[in-house]
């Protein structure tokens, strides 16, 4: 990848400011591998919030009891809540959402990987929210000490909202777990299919991490891929047991010595199929996507020609 | 009719938990990202009000069923709600034309109801009547903005209302429920109350300059658990979960 | 693995309780109305051959549960169905492609079942081969028809296969299910399955005009009870009269 | 309505060979207003066969029973099966299939009203085979003697079956009846929904029938409406009581002086309304037979298409 030249005065006093935990605003010089870097990251987290609608809005409709089906309703729309506020957040490093959606629609862009696996039982509701925003909690809080101003802000919020997210899911997991025999059971196989996609969710191990070093440098990352790996299974192993769950991991086992749970090696040929497409659902993801957007395009034209047909008037009334 | 104030009960807390469900259907699917959050929104709103209202239903039957056993475990012909809060959502203009014509509806009875002789009925009304003004501002906004849109949404708009006006009179229709009610204190002036949405509704219908269909073969039966055949298909996957998991608390 | 082949037979049967309830959903819908008698007339075979397999498998499992028990009151994730038959009806070519992938592997199936060592099941084979065959010849003549008809027909059936084809690999897996039934004389050559489906599909498509798409990304699951979304809804439909009336007759 | 000029030598005739009870074959001469009416009569009933898969066909997804579900199947097949039967018996009359298709889409062609109800309980599978079938059979035993030959022999066959069918749905309504509360409440339920459209289905009362005189005359009909429809509920009064249930009408009551069990006054402006369209399902059965159609147009397309490219290579090959 050819980096662009910059000049290099202006690239110290950035690094030196980065290196002395300033932030960067948008008015700000940055270099452009920055901006890419930073564009490239946080579009991908505002894809993840869209994409990530799909597997928990196909249990809206059959949410077991109103106060459930009320507070995943409620999840859902934060998740786009959030969506919208990070492609803000692109708008100020000059990226347009509909250019980014666009991206997102045609296939260039990526999204979190662990939204392509399907949503199966109740209980995914309950694991998604502890497992999969437990993940992402850990790497956000992360985030929301990065270098550049209006992301680190944005994760501050999303991360609080996260953390409630995170909350209900570990209490519908808490009441399964104490359920029924049947509900037990429904929690155990939602945690067998999630927990490895889970670890999947903090990238490629950094010995095979390619964009980490620089991000590193930058403070756009904090930690490693595989810190922070390391940081999730040391919280969630004891919620784990805590419930009587069976982590689908033999290997996994703690070391005294270091206070870590040390686990399995991860599959990450599965990993990489489902980063090139393959995964479970990435097709039906993405057709769903485009069908929303296809079947809207209509709703957008009218609400486009009304504005325009209100603005003549304003004007024709003006003159 | 055995209670008639839990039948009418159940009539408010039907119409708002289906047509609460049918918006909930949309989430993830709404034509922009700003519609998705503010259909949820609605959903979460009108469900919001149906748990208050099914819960007070389930109180003044008598028989032990909470909102959930009521939204839950009763079929299709038992449940209460109007006809038009069923009908599938079809394309967005379907949507919104069937939340304009409810808004209407709903934020003149909450009116009325907000002064009714019962007051936990009265309290819910007003909290309902508060939050469902912000729905119909939003419904009607749309239905003008597609109505006087492109000639497509005009189009679609225009279909969309033929297609679901005659839903609409059921809402005014009076029974012996209504009138058992009236006489506990809960009393709604329907004429009134029909009078002010005709207003309201061909004000709007003017402004997106959609022509108000005629008034022919009106479709009724929702009250008495006469639905169409939309409603137990919805059912059926809205209490699958539920079901599958008899007494079991989530 | 508590019974190998309990679970052999719900992964039978299965697949085409699942397949036949899809092409049930058909009925009343078809393009023509030869096909809506078609359609329903292999949705028939194909329920019945479920019927016969599950109430063997819950013979065999030996836990109380009859083919009803299986069928109603099981969740997606303990259903053992191949991916391919879930996928949704989709239009016309969708179903009939769809059909004919599953046809030819069902007859070369079933034509060596029909000489395994469980009685039982052998003669389920038997029956079930020459009903399938009559499928078989039906589906594949509407994938000529449609491959080799217009350009619509043709462009609608190659999408068609080309979506369909990533859930064929997962029909000719083995695992230790298979290991463990072919030790009890239920012994399935895969290899031999395999390469005569090709030899077969190819020839159809050769037929049709239509191109057989490569072999990436392979979708599997099924076998193990990792469903796509799709069977979920499916079941919520099917299995909710049943599930409403827990321990009723019908 | 004019009555075309008929040669009054054939007509004589043909009333003639009526009167003697002889079967009129489609090469026999006809009066064109026999041929019309037959041609009404049974594009109607065909249409009603097709339209009449919807209702049922909307709980085959929800059957409770494969057992159930495998009969209900087999029915509304069976119903396809008289549909196209009774289509081919028009074409004896020199009425193209395809066109009675268009004219039932287009909202010209009327079929039987008990289809514009809705189906809204598994209970109603039972009950329309009860006394749906039921009061077809009533009517259908009658035509099975009609005079025009095709239409005759049509009945025959579709009879039988729809004895069986009638079995069948008493069957059902039988388990429902000793089964639990809700079983029965739903039967019940059901029953009060069904009964009175299924008296209505008998047609107006006979002094508001204008076609019955003629059709009687030429033995197209054999009963008036009134008396078949009285028929019916005298055969069925005694099973609904066999069954535990209450027949929906105050008035009913058993006339020992003539056997019958005479009944309340039908609503026939109910009637009325749901013959010009305004019934709870009239919209809905025309919008699912066209879409069926239009989704179904490029499959016939290709149909024909296949056929012609057939034909060709064969005549190439034998020139």
């Amino acid at each position: 990848m050819p980096v662009p030249a910059e000049d290099p005065a202006l690239l110290a006093a950035f690094e030196a400011r980065i290196a002395a935990g300033e932030s960067i605003e948008p008015k700000d010089w940055m270099p452009e591998r920055y901006r890419k870097q930073l564009t490239r990251m946080m579009s991908q987290h505002a894809h993840s919030e869209i994409v990530g609608m799909l597997p928990e809005g196909n249990w809206i409709t059959r949410a077991p009891s109103l106060r459930r089906k009320l507070s995943l309703i409620a999840k859902v729309q934060d998740e786009a809540g959030h969506g919208l506020y990070i492609y803000c957040g692109t708008e100020t490093l000059g990226v347009d959402r509909h250019e980014l959606v666009e991206q997102l629609l045609d296939g260039r862009a990526k999204y979190s990987s662990i939204f392509n696996y399907p949503t199966l039982a109740w209980a995914d509701m309950g694991v998604i929210g502890w497992l999969v925003d437990g993940a992402a909690i850990v790497n956000q809080t992360v985030l929301a000490k990065a270098s550049y101003g209006p992301y680190a802000r944005a994760m501050v919020r999303i991360c609080k909202e996260e953390n409630f997210h995170k909350r209900q899911g570990y209490e519908i997991c808490t009441v399964l777990a104490n359920g029924t025999p049947a509900q037990k059971a429904m929690l155990q196989d939602s945690v067998n299919r999630f927990w490895w996609p889970a670890l999947m969710m903090f990238g490629p191990s950094d010995t095979n991490s390619p964009n980490s070093a620089e991000l590193l440098r930058w403070r756009v990352k904090r930690k490693t891929n595989d810190e922070l790996r390391q940081r999730f299974v040391n919280l969630t192993v004891p919620q784990a047991i805590a419930l009587g769950l069976t982590i689908p991991d033999p290997d996994l086992h703690f070391n005294e010595a270091t206070g870590d749970w040390e686990f399995g090696e991860i599959d990450w040929s599965e990993f990489y199929e489902v980063v090139k497409g393959n995964g479970p659902c990435n097709q039906e993801r993405m057709e769903t996507r485009r069908a929303a957007h296809e079947n809207g395009e209509w709703v957008r034209a009218a609400a486009t020609a009304h504005a325009e047909k209100q603005r003549a008037r304003r004007d024709t009334a003006a003159a | 009719m055995a209670n008639p104030l839990a039948e009418y009960l159940q009539r408010l807390g039907d119409d708002r938990l289906v047509l609460g469900h049918r918006l909930s259907e949309w989430c993830g699917h709404a034509p922009i990202l700003e519609e998705d959050i503010a259909l949820s929104n609605m959903a979460l709103d009108l469900i919001g009000h149906a748990t208050s209202i099914l819960a007070l239903a389930g109180a003044v039957e008598g028989q032990g069923r909470d909102e959930d056993a009521l939204a839950f475990f009763r079929d299709g012909t038992a449940f209460r709600n109007a006809l038009l809060v069923e009908q599938p959502n079809g394309d967005f203009a379907v949507t919104l034309v069937r939340q304009f014509l409810f808004d209407a509806y709903s934020v003149l009875l909450w009116d009325q109801l907000s002064h009714c002789g019962h007051e936990g009925l009265a309290a819910i009304a007003a909290k309902s009547l508060k939050e469902d003004k912000y729905h119909l501002r939003h419904s009607s906004e749309w239905v003008v903005r597609l109505g006087d849109g492109t000639d497509e949404s005009h189009a679609r708009t225009q279909r969309a209302l033929d297609t679901l006006w005659k839903y609409t009179a059921e809402l005014f229709e009076r029974d012996a429920v209504d009138d058992a009610v009236a006489a506990m204190g809960i009393a709604v002036d329907t004429a009134a109350l029909r009078s002010l949405w005709d207003g309201l509704v061909n004000d709007v219908l003017q402004r997106a300059t959609l022509t108000r269909p005629p008034e022919t073969g009106p479709r009724r039966g929702g009250r008495t658990g006469r639905h169409s055949e939309h409603l137990g298909h919805m059912l059926a996957t809205m209490q699958s979960v539920a079901r599958a998991h008899p007494g079991a608390r989530w």
